[in-house]
């Protein structure tokens, strides 16, 4: 099968879901639940009546879905970094892990809505608040998964580390660090969604743009197939971003998935 | 060079505690090879693992070069008998081999160089690019073999290092660390089931109890030098430590059973 | 209980109805304390909402009978095809009871001063946006000359303070309280002119429970009438209940502006929200306020 | 070597970790590095959070969160966990239903709760439902990934004594997964927190501990409620966190004896 | 019974392929035992891996019993190289050797018992209550050879079965092999290195050419039976046969190769 032939056949489910829905909204008519063929023609008054220059992305798209996306991912990012670095050290060090584990379990625990008052007390409102935002909000299951992964390094890998011995930096980017790799990326995935959500959160206090911001707007003026367009732009948004994501881990744990493949 | 004093070691606690070594003593010197032998499950590996400073013994104490040991001592190699989880499955064969060698300060084309070289030594000269679950078993067994050759340790520690190759490639495996050995002065502590290797490679046999492990037995073995597959194996001497090995092994005590 | 329903007839005789902890709601809890329900064979059962728009949305989904609600949104509700009735009025601003505040040292005198500000509100497309574009008017600006941004009431002090946002629409308690901590001013009294006397809240239903329980529904306004009465000419009576639904104390409830709780409910006083509504923009066609009231009232 | 290390203790370590933390906040708040009137100092906070106890009414909207949270975790395990097992173990289902899966992923239970208001009549349906919809994924995506690190040779050894592609997801895949679904399991029961407290929070209600920081949020001093709620929720937090790691310290000896750090 | 027609197989594919079966030819009746023997790495796992129907060859057929092996067969059991890979840690030892029985229909007491006869068979009998994880390397191979044999199948296959164990604990399984093969009538596929043990317990050895692996001998082994540890091992025929097969091993084609 050819690439685009491939493509079409993996999504099939989706026209077909999407039909079921047109049926039944029109069926129920709830007024908060349009039928997607009005979502669609919302989404498309809202994104893409702009001019043909600027590939007909209305100004609305342009000011906020690239603005959204960028704080989204500066926020996956520090979350990465954080996470990884926290969760190998906590995972590796047995006292360190006793000290701030609790302090770990307490912070995820608690809703991210209740935090946004601390957030705008230490940062005040604007990107830099919301990318701290995001990333306090995602950083726990990279944290969670890469101090599990570190934990749980084959004790005989790590004792041919010792043998021959590796110096900590060795051990850690060449043993602990690619064998925790499969759990550090599975709950990076995790974040990456959660970080769309995180995102819009944090654009619905105070915000002057994004796609929260927008979907605050459409919630405020009961514009259901308005709310709903956003909603779809954060699936799409979401897919996009998956599937760029899946992309790069398929090169990364190569090593991975032929390894574990059974034949 | 190593000095075991009364090493004994127990898994676990409680009614399920296994008593594994019981009171071992045992001196290497330096440039010997030991042969350690003895039943399966009789305590060999947890004596290895002890040497290596990868377990801390319930008992006693292992000293090296007049140190004791309490965490893995430098320069350093083992053959682990579970190789294939020994080998990092992330990382190229070549990789593999030539990841130790950072220790030793070696540049990376130097180490690429060296881990060809292993390998070849090996006979896998055609598998360095390829990943170790890509290879056979005995394969894998030779990669680990060449990772410890390639770096030059001074105590070599060996866990029935050439139990999944053919006899040939057996026989040149044993040949090739005797010859490094020679060339590097290393000390070498190997166990084994065959017994016939034990007295082909060894400087001296050390025969093991069942567990809890305890010495029955330790041999040296006075053969002629360069040992040769054939003609060594046909020497009388060999046939009769062969025999005395085996004999102990079985756990038939013989009379002429001697501590050098 | 049934059968005291079945005596006086009504449809339904208990309710659930979403009350946000602010002064608006007091009625509701006047009439709840005093026994007003009960005296009508009514069981209410107040549940607090987080705000309007939940609190509709609760009302479609049936989790709640009725509702108390804002009138600016119940309008663009219903101009969106939303089908509610209004079955009581609960309160009307007064003057200085939501007021344009400014920091202390602020820069900004006049409402003029504005251009290119931020100015926080609790809710966007609501009265407060609309006041506060009504002000801007009177001051040749339009909406478009501010951006305005949500927080909500309690965390304006603060956006205040740190300068995040240059003026604040603030109400009872969270508008005292910004004064007495942070030295906050007043910049302009947004319920004057075109918005002075303003109805702000009311009582929400769907249309399908006003035609079903039409009874009920009498019932439950001649309670609340009641109650609104008390309201209407006891503060006392209001300064006692808030700290008891609020977290205002007894302290802040002596100190506090309140606005007026309307005893009747009048089409004409609504038809100013919706004319003010359409002339802002809010809504793009003009909607009657008969339309909102359930048809017994005529 | 007998004589114990107090640093051994996991409750000293923690009490000192939060201490520290506690100190912190608490010199951040006096040195006016945090704003105190956006921000309360820690102690006035723990304060409040230590007078909820007494406070009956928050008592009884614990345990009311506690009960949608554990509903819609039970129901979550019981949903997410097969359909990750189907997914990780039918190639074909997995690819047919990636785009759905991934599509409905990042739609944040946040924005669904006004709908979710407009189709539920009873609040407890609703908030378990978002708290399924919210905490199936982690449950799911880690199921996955753990099916993907099963070593196929003991995968191979139960095909090879006759076994089918059922006896062999149920007695080696799922096993050998399960540390990886545990972990999971514990990534979503936090989430499952958040979320019921949040669709509480936004979605109004009698009961909760969300609703209990609604009925406070209109006063002046409403950001020391919110925040001692959610000390409180942080603190349900460690204790489930907590029993959920003893319960895989029994069940997953096999996995720690071989791995963990010692 | 079994059936090998043409079977090749390659790995991979493009450059970095690998080309491990070349055309395998072999024909194994009901209730042999047959001896695979060949240089390391040259594709014996792969052959096993392919008549187990755990891999789909490239090329040519597994036919056993007149059907084509498409996917597992039944009735048949292995015993993996990675022995330590192919235990279930989460399961006690009994509980890894009497899980398989769960397809034989028996009740779980029955289980257990046969679990238990099996281990002690191998000289486990205290191990039952252990995880895998806490036994040594020959331990854990022979709980792999107790779960195979005591699940009596039709078609046993073991690859390098006896490779970790000692000399003594070696010959012990060797016999119990021939004696659960006579007793259950079962077909055996059983590769070694060790070129004595493929003669003393074959009734044919095949030998296999280095990668792409062919068969470059196939030897009926004509001992007189039953077959014991000393008498049979110094019987004439013994003697010649191995050195027939070793030679064949080592490349050396001698003129005696015979295909029966
Ligand atoms: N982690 C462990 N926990 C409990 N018991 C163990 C553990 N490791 C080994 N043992 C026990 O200790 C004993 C000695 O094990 P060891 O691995 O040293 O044997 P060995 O001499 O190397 O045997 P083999 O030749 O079979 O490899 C065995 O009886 C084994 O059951
Ligand atoms: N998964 C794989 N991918 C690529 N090549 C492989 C793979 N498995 C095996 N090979 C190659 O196939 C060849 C035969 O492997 P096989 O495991 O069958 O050898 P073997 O005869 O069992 O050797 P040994 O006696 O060392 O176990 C080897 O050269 C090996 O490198
Ligand atoms: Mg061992
Ligand atoms: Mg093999």
């Amino acid at each position: 099968m050819s690439g685009p032939l491939r493509v079409a056949g993996r999504l099939w489910p989706v026209p077909v879901i999407v039909a079921l829905w047109e049926l039944l909204t029109r069926y129920l008519e709830i007024l908060s639940f349009p039928p997607p063929s009005q979502i669609a023609a919302s989404a498309y008054t809202m994104w893409l009546t702009g001019p043909a220059e600027r590939l007909w992305l209305t100004e609305a798209a342009l000011e906020n879905i690239p603005a959204s996306v960028g704080r989204l991912l500066a926020g996956w990012v520090l979350a990465g970094i954080v996470g990884i670095t926290l969760g190998v050290a906590l995972g590796r060090s047995p006292l360190l892990f006793r000290l701030i584990d609790p302090l770990v379990q307490f912070a995820r625990a608690i809703p991210p809505p209740m935090l946004l008052a601390l957030f705008l007390a230490l940062f005040a409102i604007g990107p830099r608040m919301q990318i701290n935002f995001i990333a306090f909000g995602i950083v726990w299951p990279i944290l969670i998964n890469a101090c599990e992964g570190a934990r749980h390094v084959d004790r005989q890998h790590l004792d041919t580390a010792s043998v021959f011995g590796l110096t900590g930096r060795e051990r850690l980017f060449r043993i602990i660090l690619p064998s925790a790799m499969p759990k550090i990326f599975a709950g990076l995935r995790v974040s990456l969604s959660l970080a769309l959500i995180l995102m819009v959160l944090s654009e619905l206090i105070g915000s002057t743009d994004g796609i929260g911001y927008q979907l605050l707007d459409a919630q405020r003026s009961y514009d259901f197939p308005g709310v709903w367009a956003t909603i779809v732009v954060l699936g799409v948004l979401g897919y996009a971003l998956n599937s760029a994501f899946l992309a790069a881990e398929r090169r990364v744990l190569s090593w991975h998935r032929s390894a574990k493949q059974t034949t | 060079m190593l000095e075991i004093t009364n090493l004994s070691h127990t898994y676990g606690s409680g009614p399920t505690a296994h008593n594994a070594l019981g009171g071992i003593n045992l001196k290497v010197a330096q440039g010997e090879l030991v042969c350690v032998v003895g039943p399966s499950g009789c305590g060999k590996s947890t004596l290895l693992r002890s040497i290596a400073g990868l377990i801390r013994p319930s008992g006693g104490q292992v000293t090296l070069n007049g140190t004791r040991v309490e965490r893995t001592p430098d320069n350093l190699a083992v053959v682990f008998q579970d190789y294939s989880r020994s080998l990092f499955p992330w990382m190229s064969v070549a990789d593999n081999v030539s990841l130790p060698l950072r220790r030793k300060g070696l540049d990376k084309p130097r180490r690429k160089q060296a881990a060809l070289e292993a390998l070849e030594e090996v006979g896998l000269q055609g598998a360095s690019a390829k990943y170790p679950w890509q290879l056979s078993g005995g394969m894998q067994q030779r990669v680990s073999i060449a990772r410890a050759l390639a770096y030059r340790p001074a105590l070599l520690l060996m866990d029935e290092p050439f139990g999944s190759v053919d006899a040939q490639t057996r026989e040149d495996l044993e040949d090739l660390t005797l010859r490094v050995r020679g060339l590097h002065n290393m000390t070498i502590v190997l166990i084994t089931h065959d017994i016939d290797e034990s007295v082909y490679v060894g400087d001296r046999v050390v025969v093991l109890s069942k567990s809890p492990a305890g010495i029955v037995g330790d041999l040296r073995v006075h053969l002629p030098g360069p040992r040769d597959q054939i003609t060594t194996r046909e020497h009388p001497d060999f046939v009769h430590l062969r025999a005395e090995v085996g004999r102990l092994v079985r756990g038939m005590r013989s009379p002429s059973t001697s501590t050098p | 209980d049934t059968t005291s329903a079945n005596a006086g007839g009504l449809e339904k005789a208990s309710i659930k109805m979403g009350a946000l902890p602010i002064p608006d709601s007091a009625a509701l809890y006047i009439a709840r304390d005093k026994g007003f329900f009960k005296a009508e064979g009514l069981t209410v059962e107040i549940e607090p909402v987080p705000g309007g728009a939940q609190a509709q949305q609760s009302l479609m989904g049936g989790t709640l009978d009725a509702t108390q609600t804002n009138y600016v949104s119940t309008f663009l509700a219903v101009s969106k095809g939303q089908k509610m009735k209004i079955i009581s009025d609960l309160y009307q601003a007064a003057p200085n009871s939501f007021n344009l505040m400014v920091p202390k040292d602020s820069g900004i005198k006049t409402p003029a001063d504005l251009k290119g500000k931020k100015i926080a509100v609790n809710s966007k497309q609501n009265i407060g946006t609309l006041a506060v574009t009504t002000v801007l008017k009177t001051h040749g600006l339009t909406e478009k000359d501010v951006e305005f941004v949500e927080f909500p009431f309690p965390q304006m002090g603060a956006q205040l303070a740190s300068k995040t946002v240059d003026a604040a629409w603030m109400t009872e308690p969270a508008l005292t309280a910004a004064q007495k901590t942070i030295g906050a001013q007043k910049l302009a009294d947004t319920m004057v002119d075109s918005t002075a006397d303003f109805p702000i809240a009311g009582v929400a239903v769907t249309e399908k429970f006003a035609t079903d329980n039409p009874k009920t529904v009498a019932a439950f306004q001649r309670a609340i009438a009641k109650a609104q009465q008390i309201a209407a000419t006891d503060r006392k009576a209001v300064e006692e209940i808030l700290p008891t639904y609020t977290q205002i104390d007894a302290a802040t409830a002596a100190v506090i502006t309140l606005g007026s709780f309307p005893t009747s409910l009048d089409e004409t006083r609504l038809q100013r929200v919706a004319d003010l509504m359409l002339e802002q923009g809010y809504l793009t066609s003009a909607i009657d306020a008969k339309t909102i009231l359930p048809g017994n009232l005529g | 070597m007998t004589r114990r290390n107090p640093l051994d203790s996991r409750l000293l370590c923690g009490a000192l970790g939060v201490a520290g933390l506690f100190c912190v906040l608490e010199v951040a708040g006096r040195a006016g590095l945090i704003d105190p009137l956006a921000f309360p100092l820690a102690s006035t906070v723990l304060g409040r959070a230590v007078a909820l106890v007494t406070d009956g009414e928050f008592l009884s909207d614990v345990v009311s969160t506690l009960g949608a949270w554990a509903t819609g975790l039970l129901l979550t395990v019981a949903i997410a966990v097969p359909a990750g097992l189907l997914l990780g173990s039918l190639p074909r289902v997995e690819s047919a239903l990636r785009p759905i899966v991934e599509f409905l992923r990042p739609i944040p239970s946040i924005a669904l709760i006004p709908l979710a208001l407009a189709v539920f009549s009873d609040r407890f349906d609703m908030k378990v439902t978002l708290v399924v919809y919210a905490a199936t994924w982690p449950i799911l995506i880690n199921t996955m990934y753990g099916l993907k690190d099963v070593d196929p040779l003991a995968k191979e050894t139960l095909r090879s004594f006759g076994f089918g592609k059922p006896a062999v997801l149920w007695r080696v895949s799922l096993p050998s997964t399960a540390p990886f679904i545990a972990t999971g399991v514990r990534l979503a029961s936090a989430i499952a927190l958040i979320v019921a407290i949040s669709a509480e929070l936004l979605g109004g209600g009698t009961d909760g501990i969300g609703s209990y920081v609604l009925e406070s949020a209109g006063g002046v001093d409403a950001t020391q409620y919110v925040i001692a709620a959610a000390i409180w929720a942080g603190v349900i937090g460690v204790v489930t966190n907590g029993l959920f790691v003893l319960a895989e310290r029994r069940l997953f000896r096999w996995h720690t004896a071989r791995t963990e750090v010692v």
